[in-house]
């Protein structure tokens, strides 16, 4: 019984996924399995080491559970300014 | 409520911004600004595109000034980031703190870049003149 | 040579000393600003008036600029300090320094407006509001 | 056989002596002796160990002797910025 998530993709990620988000079920028990997946799909060049997880505009902890309807945003380190 | 953090996707002008700062109790205002340079570690840069998550940047953001209000006695304060493209000798960031003394509104102002250097989610990509370009993920 | 401390004694405007400095090398801009505040240690200000010893305050806010081009990283800097009469909310002194890091653009303009208000000489006298005045010597 | 000099009062110092500055002859031996003097002739607040000595426009010392023609400035503790 997986949720249906949307994920959003930034930087480098967003290079290496080829897309802005994508919206599909998933079945990962939390946030960090679901990156090592996508990590996995994608090829995306940094480990979860070097990764934020926002869900929902805030940023969140990888150990919680997708929730049905959430927007995942990863994030690579940043560099504003 | 006034934002006091916010993303410009167009050039914006830091003379207004300083004026709306600008009061009768104010003896001291910090200013600090971001450019684009020619050059960066030694490569000729062409031009830069900042990119941001819009929606965690502007209340991450927000909550840097907070905190910036609440740790320094300072009257008030803005930072303004660009998003989108940049070209060279474009502004990229302007943080304004007013304070009654020069102390605060120094340190203040520095917190706050480094704060946003640090924590708000925007990427820079940088294009250089030998066609190169990528995105900078500085390391841990 | 162009003179990097200037005694003005009408209002100036700072966003065409800022653009002065602005050039493709630069990263990093600091600028701090001093304002004639409605109350001083308590007591409402009416306005004050700031008298120099104009050779000698010139030379030695030279000498000022020229140390900060030689102990800090930095790639310009300006200083501006009104004299004559200024009334509340009214522009005191500029500083403006550019660099290509914000670490030396910040520390560079603190330590110019410091060593200023420590060594150029140039006298405060305010006027308070109860009908009072006096000249500003700070003691030891 | 004095020489004659002009001296400059600024803030607190140009209030009590009730002018800009004066021209006269002195036989001060050094620029501390003719501070001590010109405070006891115009009361002025300030000790000589809170004022700084210029001449011609350039920072001196207390036990320099006035020079004939010399611009000479008494400077109380600064207040800019």
């Amino acid at each position: 019984m997986g949720v249906r998530v949307t994920v959003l993709y930034f930087a480098s990620l967003r290079d290496a996924a080829g897309q802005d988000a994508e919206t599909f079920v998933t079945e990962a028990p939390d946030l960090r399995a679901l990156y090592l997946e996508l990590r996995a799909r994608h090829g995306f060049p940094l480990p979860v080491e070097r990764v934020r997880v926002a869900v929902d505009g805030e940023f969140a902890h990888w150990l919680d559970a997708p929730r049905e309807g959430a927007e995942i945003a990863f994030l690579p380190p940043v560099s504003g300014g | 409520m006034r934002k006091r953090f916010t993303l410009a996707p167009t050039p914006f002008d830091t003379a207004t911004l300083r004026a709306e700062l600008l009061d009768a109790r104010v003896g001291a205002y910090a200013s600090f600004e971001g450019w684009v340079r020619d050059h960066n570690e030694g490569r000729s840069v062409r031009g830069l595109r900042y990119e941001a998550y819009a929606r965690l940047a502007e209340a991450e953001g927000e909550r840097i000034m907070e905190e910036a209000l609440a740790r320094f006695d300072i009257l008030d304060a803005r930072c303004v980031h660009r998003v989108g493209d940049l070209a060279r000798g474009e502004l990229a960031v302007w943080v304004g703190v007013t304070a009654a003394h020069r102390k605060a509104a120094f340190a203040a102002c520095r917190w706050i870049i480094d704060e946003v250097k640090a924590r708000v989610p925007i990427w820079k990509h940088e294009r250089y003149a030998d066609g190169e370009a990528g995105w900078l993920h500085p390391g841990p």
